[in-house]
């Protein structure tokens, strides 16, 4: 199953390529229906998990490199499957919005999909070769759709964060190699290797490299400035891809592989972690006031909520892991509509400055309505995802480290001033003359932006289906980390 | 008896020599003669060890035998470049081709 | 001294002398045919290493074809109209890295302790074709399918332009 | 049919909201009908439910929400007393301000969104009553915030409406961030959330005293943000942007009631927490004055309602602090029925002047408004708290516990606060009602229709008889024997000479003397005051120049922050730190490009050395 998960887009990819570019229908229609295998595959991955089991399932195993000890390993646990599902409506409602793209639409969706593919790879890898290298391939497409697709200094943003992104990844690359000679078992898999007891020295010198090489693409301050730049240059449907999905390939590598093969590592650089991650939040949020472009404010209220998910997976603790693993999935929905939002509305006005635009809610009353939805979100309002995640995270935090947990709840004030602001801004008010004649969101986009909004009020009201898959992953995880019931 | 070090002394000589033609040449044919020259040491000095370390594994003489056919490869595609280049400058000199510089 | 290895002084000196001629010379031809004296010293080399068949292979793709190759390429580049210098200007620099080389090469010779040798027998025709032809069988097809590349390749590279 | 059945309140309302909102565009009255429908449901659950409590006592409903490690969160419910009076007032005021909606919203654009948002609301404020544990108090809080927030930027197309939603929201959000500090810091200490848990811990000594009196001092910053204390005040007079109706429900009678109730029920906490409980009455009893004199110079007639409203709470807080929980309690239970229908009387007199709110274009509605001044002068005269009216009754039982607690200093500032209150609200009721007209609107008013006036009079009678529940009749002991905070027994009402006699005939003398002073000078401000000490008149209409003090608080220093921090993301991290690594690579490339001469040779010669250099170090190491 999860084999189909991967060669789902992988295939999509491949079928686009082959459709000639004269037939634009036939793309977007292939790109459509397999978005929509894709979505119903990983519906069916998480629905399958089966938590009270725990571990890893669904496991396949196949030869690649005998003398390296490669092979390709698929296997999710609590934390995988959450994300796998994350994936799907984002491939999903990412495609969906994609439908107005008229340039070179053949090898935008071709990247698309071949993004994809490198991201389910990720998730579903057990092994820290393939887990390396689908993490490169979701990483590289990037280039070309900001560069291609983009807007505002497009090319800029999109060198800026290839070249960070590789940047970490050089860094993990350095340490998987020392892992993999250190551990001398002559095999990069992750099930072998967590066996390992590697030296405390030695996890306290290669942690750091996991974390900030993985923590760059989970935009960890001070390594985050390719994001803001990245999101606003990059077409709709990639910055929700990006911002949904990709930011939490760091956070995932962090857990998976850091997390998982120094536990002790972690618990060196403990303090420094959570400061790195308070200070994202504080300074996320701050950054995020004192913005005008929609997309900047969106990225840098990224920035603060990865924040959130490097603090609770900071706590070490498993309320707090828990919580920061909720909240990747809540951030992912939450970030996809609100860049989804924006699109629309540049899309129509072609400006994104929040000076500018005011009363959009006369014309654009169901974009709105998706906005805010989104915005209340991010500010921690019960009833939506993620006011569950961060009360998660805040436990584990007050468990812990009462301060950063006081950071945090203060940050998440500062939340609801710069996106209350922003919605007064926009949305309210008069409406000028400028924007008379734009039109409201589309169906297609409003449909998407439902099933979006649907999936935030689901695990607002009742989390327990995602928390007990995500807790059976994060139970395994707190485990090996030492810190048991 | 030959002993492996006369051997390998011979391809030391050898490649030392091709070494210094592929230094000290300006023609880009005299440059590829002297290649030549060095992957001959390389040859001997396989074959050599084949013999007389581990005569089962026959590994080193089919190494050669690749290495050869390698070397026929590269200097056709060697030699067709030096025949473009020829006809676009006129000349086979490599210290007059440093377009690829700063 | 055995009658083996005085055979194995002269070709060697025959094979240094090609050699030295190779990259001495002051005509292009010349050079040619001296490195065509070395590769058939080094394949009399090959045969006193019980190796016959790379001998052979020695002299008909070296001592055949590639000599004759270089041979062509160079009457279509007509090096006799060439004026100047063979050599670069950096040829006392060469020198030095090619003594350096030695040195380094003979260094290394004299200072490695080389496992007992065993008594050199002669490689059969047969062997060498069987360990070819199933162990390295995929190789051996790869390095076929290289030497077409190339020759398309060098068939391209060749081409005058306005015949395209 | 009895307690279990308490969440169905609540529920119904829910329910109401989502198919409101979602289909509401289909359905008869655009939804409006299914709204009251559901909170008359509500309301006669309420009755059903209370019987079963009194009859057997409180009950408790919960439900594991979702868990994760070690932490349950449970969504609990529990029934007692104190949520009995709190439904009943929530939802008879709701469902009066429903009715009356029906009528006075008519026509608008968003109409059954208009009575979604209100069954959210509804439902929310509902279950905060219900919350028997933290989080689900915080939850619904929020809600609550949200469904506020909504409601004041109903009207959002106009600028100054989008602003006071989000002032409403930021300034109740600075108030929620101490109280969701305060809850966890609690949870920090035992570990649960759940309120019966938490307070016999308290009570077992468990719990260090540090840890008490910071969380309820931060539970405390967060009723006073909702309940409008000083100096959180600010946000409740620009909340009268949103629609009148709206500003009866939620910022008279249930919304701003949330924070009194919230000290309310944490009071087993607070009292072992002596020194935060005189904070809690220094502030009520600063908000006390604030308000009041806030009041008395305001022309928007829906803005001295809401300084009224601020002023009153801070009564409630001045009683909370001085151990009066049953009387605090029973204040905010009356003083929800009378200011809702003084807001109610608003909504109807800015219908008749078409939209205008400012009193001074009103003056003689007497004869114009007949039903209108009878709600107003019931309610205005129990604000005033004239006997017998029910403000007091709650009054005096406010002014009873001052007295009781903290002595007579703080005793004579309580009088001084209602001598305030009784001056107001005569100046209220003359420049609207007596008088001459003084616009045209004025002169051309017409009572507003019966939809409009029926609710109006239905909560006359509450307004009016709501005393009659303090004393004791047959089985009924009172109201300070129904709601007995432990460790404080019963304490049935009495008229205590000492307070009775000072506060009525101050309070009548009072209201006497604005009217006759209004009278006399038949101008808007007292000109005495103007002419005596003109700063502090300045200094009123500025509103003590708080707003100032925020505004300039927001952009000096929040906002100023922000930029110094997107600046030094910009300057220092992206540009000095990120360019700077681009730019240096560029410089290093600069320089080192002579290195590349183009020459094959020159490349050949340094790959030999290199390969030579390597080999000696391979030999020599190894």
């Amino acid at each position: 199953m999860l084999l189909i998960l991967v060669t789902v887009p992988a295939t999509a990819a491949g079928v686009i390529l082959v459709i000639p570019s004269s037939r634009p229908g036939a793309i977007k229609g292939t790109a459509l229906l397999f978005a929509t295998v894709g979505l119903a595959f990983s519906v069916m991955t998480f629905v399958a998990y089966d938590h009270a089991e725990a571990g890893f399932q669904f496991q396949r195993q196949w030869q690649w490199i005998e003398s390296l000890g490669v092979t390709v390993h698929f296997g999710v646990d609590g934390i995988s499957a959450i994300m796998v599902l994350l994936t799907g409506i984002v491939m999903f409602t990412g495609v969906v919005m994609s439908w107005s793209i008229e340039k070179r639409l053949k090898e935008y969706f071709f990247l698309f999909m071949i993004l994809l593919t490198g991201v389910y790879g990720t998730f579903v890898s057990l092994d820290l070769f393939f887990l390396f290298f689908f993490y490169e391939l979701a990483v590289l497409p990037m280039y070309l759709l900001i560069a291609v697709w983009g807007s505002t200094r497009k090319e800029y943003g999109a060198l800026k964060l290839v070249l960070y992104l590789v940047g970490g990844s050089v860094l993990v690359w350095i340490a998987l190699i020392a892992v993999y000679a250190e551990a001398s078992l002559g095999t990069f898999n992750l099930l072998a290797l967590q066996e390992v007891e590697f030296a405390k020295d030695f996890q306290n010198i290669f942690f750091p490299l996991f974390l900030i090489g993985f923590g760059v693409l989970a935009g960890l301050w001070p390594f985050h400035t390719w994001s803001p730049d990245g999101h606003a240059a990059a077409p709709t449907a990639v910055s929700m891809l990006h911002a949904g999905v990709l930011m939490k390939l760091g956070a995932y590598g962090i857990i998976r592989v850091g997390m998982t093969l120094f536990p002790e590592g972690v618990a060196h650089w403990q303090v420094l972690f959570i400061s790195l991650a308070t200070v994202n939040v504080v300074y996320g949020s701050l950054a995020a006031m004192a913005q005008r472009d929609l997309k900047y404010i969106v990225a840098y209220s990224s920035v603060a909520h990865m924040g959130l998910v490097l603090m609770g997976l900071a706590t070490l603790e498993r309320t707090g892991m828990s919580g920061a693993v909720l909240q990747m999935f809540s951030h992912g929905i939450m970030t996809a509509l609100f860049f989804a939002v924006v699109g629309i509305i540049y899309d129509r006005t072609h400006t994104r400055d929040i000076d500018l635009l005011q009363g959009l809610s006369k014309r654009m009353g169901l974009a709105a309505v998706l906005f805010i939805f989104a915005g209340l979100t991010s500010l921690g309002m019960p009833g939506l995802s993620g006011f569950v995640a961060e009360v998660l995270v805040f436990v584990g935090a007050f468990r812990t480290f009462p301060v950063a947990g006081v950071f945090g709840v203060i940050a998440a004030m500062l939340t609801a001033v710069y996106i209350l602001r922003l919605i007064a801004k926009v949305f309210y008010g008069p409406l000028d003359d400028r924007w008379q004649g734009i039109q409201d969101a589309a169906r297609h986009e409003v449909f998407a932006g439902a099933l979006l909004v649907i999936m935030l009020v689901l695990v607002g009201v009742y989390p327990t289906p995602f928390l007990d898959v995500i807790n059976s992953g994060v139970d395994t995880l707190a485990a090996g980390l030492g810190v048991g019931e | 008896m030959i002993e492996l070090e006369y051997v390998l002394f011979l391809s030391a000589v050898l490649f030392s020599l091709g070494l210094f033609g592929v230094l000290a040449r300006r023609n880009a044919v005299m440059i590829l003669l002297a290649i030549e020259l060095m992957l001959n040491a390389v040859n001997i000095n396989l074959v050599a060890f084949t013999v007389y370390l581990s005569p089962d594994l026959l590994v080193g003489i089919i190494f050669a035998i690749f290495i050869i056919t390698v070397a026929a490869a590269e200097l056709a595609l060697a030699l067709a470049i030096v025949l473009r280049l020829y006809r676009t400058r006129s000349s086979v000199n490599v210290d007059e081709v440093n377009l690829m510089r700063w | 001294m055995s009658p083996l290895l005085a055979i194995y002084i002269v070709v060697s000196v025959m094979a240094v002398a090609g050699g030295l001629g190779t990259v001495l010379a002051r005509n292009v031809v010349y050079a040619s045919l001296f490195l065509l004296l070395s590769l058939l010293s080094v394949a009399g080399i090959y045969v006193l290493l019980f190796s016959p068949f790379l001998a052979l292979v020695q002299v008909l793709i070296y001592g055949g074809a590639i000599i004759i190759v270089v041979l062509f390429a160079l009457m279509l580049t007509r090096q006799g109209d060439e004026t100047g210098s063979l050599d670069s200007p950096q040829k006392p620099l060469a020198a030095v890295a090619g003594l350096a080389a030695l040195g380094v090469l003979i260094a290394t010779i004299v200072v490695n302790k080389w496992p007992p040798s065993v008594d050199p027998e002669p490689v059969g025709f047969e062997k060498l074709g069987a360990t070819l032809f199933t162990q390295w069988a995929v190789p051996f097809e790869i390095a076929s399918v290289l030497l077409l590349v190339a020759l398309i390749g060098a068939i391209v590279i060749a081409r005058p332009e306005d015949s395209q | 049919m009895g307690m279990e059945w308490a969440w169905l309140l609540p529920a119904v309302c829910t329910g109401a909201f989502v198919v409101v909102a979602a289909l509401g565009r289909w359905l008869p009255g655009r939804g409006s009908l299914l709204a009251i429908g559901a909170i008359g449901t509500a309301f006669v659950l309420f009755w059903f439910v209370m019987a079963d409590v009194v009859g057997n006592g409180p009950g408790s409903f919960s439900r594991a929400w979702f868990d994760s490690g070690d932490l349950t969160v449970r969504l609990g419910m529990r029934v007692d007393k104190l949520a009995i009076v709190m439904l009943g007032l929530v939802s008879a005021v709701s469902l009066a301000v429903q009715v009356y909606s029906l009528r006075y919203m008519r026509g608008d654009p968003r109409f059954g969104w208009y009575f979604a948002l209100h069954s959210l609301f509804a439902a929310s404020m509902l279950a905060l009553v219900l919350a028997d544990n933290l989080l689900v108090f915080y939850i619904t809080w929020e809600l609550v915030g949200l469904g506020s927030y909504l409601l004041i930027g109903f009207w959002w197309e106009r600028r100054s409406a989008s602003e006071a939603a989000k002032k409403a929201f930021i300034t109740t959000r600075i108030g929620d961030v101490a109280l969701l500090i305060g809850i966890l810091v609690l949870f920090k200490a035992t570990g649960t959330f759940e309120l019966s848990q938490i307070f016999a811990m308290a009570q077992a000594g468990e719990i260090s005293q540090t840890t008490i009196n910071l969380s309820t001092v931060l539970i405390f910053i967060g009723a006073a943000g909702k309940s409008a204390q000083f100096p959180f005040h600010v946000w409740l007079p620009d909340a009268m942007e949103g629609p009148t109706p709206v500003s009866a429900l939620i910022h008279a009678a249930t919304m701003v009631a949330a924070g009194v109730y919230l000290v309310a029920r944490m009071a087993p906490l607070f009292v072992l927490a002596p020194g935060v409980l005189d904070l809690v009455a220094f502030i009520g009893l600063t908000t006390v004055f604030i308000g009041a004199a806030l009041a008395m110079v305001q022309t928007d007639i829906k803005r001295i309602l809401a300084y009224s409203t601020i002023s009153q709470l801070g009564f409630m807080m001045l009683a909370l602090g001085s151990l009066g929980f049953t009387a605090a309690i029973f204040h905010l239970l009356a003083h929800g029925f009378f200011k809702a229908l003084l807001f109610l009387g608003a909504g109807s007199i800015i219908h008749a002047m078409h939209e205008r709110q400012d009193i001074r274009e009103m003056g003689g509605l007497r004869s114009r408004l007949p039903a209108t001044w009878v709600a107003f002068v019931i309610a205005g005269l129990a604000l005033a708290g004239i006997f017998p009216l029910s403000g007091f009754f709650s009054k005096d039982d406010v002014l009873f516990s001052v007295l009781d607690n903290r002595g007579v200093v703080w005793f004579a500032a309580g009088l001084i606060g209602s001598v305030l209150t009784a001056l107001y609200v005569a100046r209220l009721l003359y420049l609207v009602f007596l008088g001459e007209p003084r616009s045209q609107a004025a002169r051309e008013a017409r009572e507003a229709p019966l939809g409009m006036t029926l609710p109006v009079m239905a909560l006359m009678a509450p307004a009016a008889g709501l005393g009659l529940l303090a004393l004791a009749w047959g089985d009924y002991d009172g109201f300070g024997s129904f709601l007995v905070f432990l460790p404080f027994g019963s304490r049935p009402f009495e008229f205590h000479g000492a307070v009775f006699w000072p506060s009525l005939a101050l309070a009548f003398s009072a209201f006497l003397m604005g009217l006759s002073m209004y009278r006399q000078t038949g101008g808007v401000a007292p000109a005495l005051v103007r002419r005596r000490i003109p700063w502090l008149l300045t200094a009123l209409d500025n509103k003590l120049y708080l707003d100032h003090v925020y505004q300039w608080t927001v952009d000096h220093v929040v906002l100023v922050g922000s930029r110094l921090v997107a600046l030094f993301d910009r300057a220092v991290v992206n540009d000095a730190g990120v360019d700077a690594t681009g730019r240096a690579t560029r410089w290093s490339g600069l320089v080192l490009r002579y290195h590349e001469t183009g020459l094959v040779s020159t490349y050949m010669l340094t790959i030999a050395v290199t390969a030579m250099v390597i080999v000696l170090i391979v030999i020599t190491t190894g």
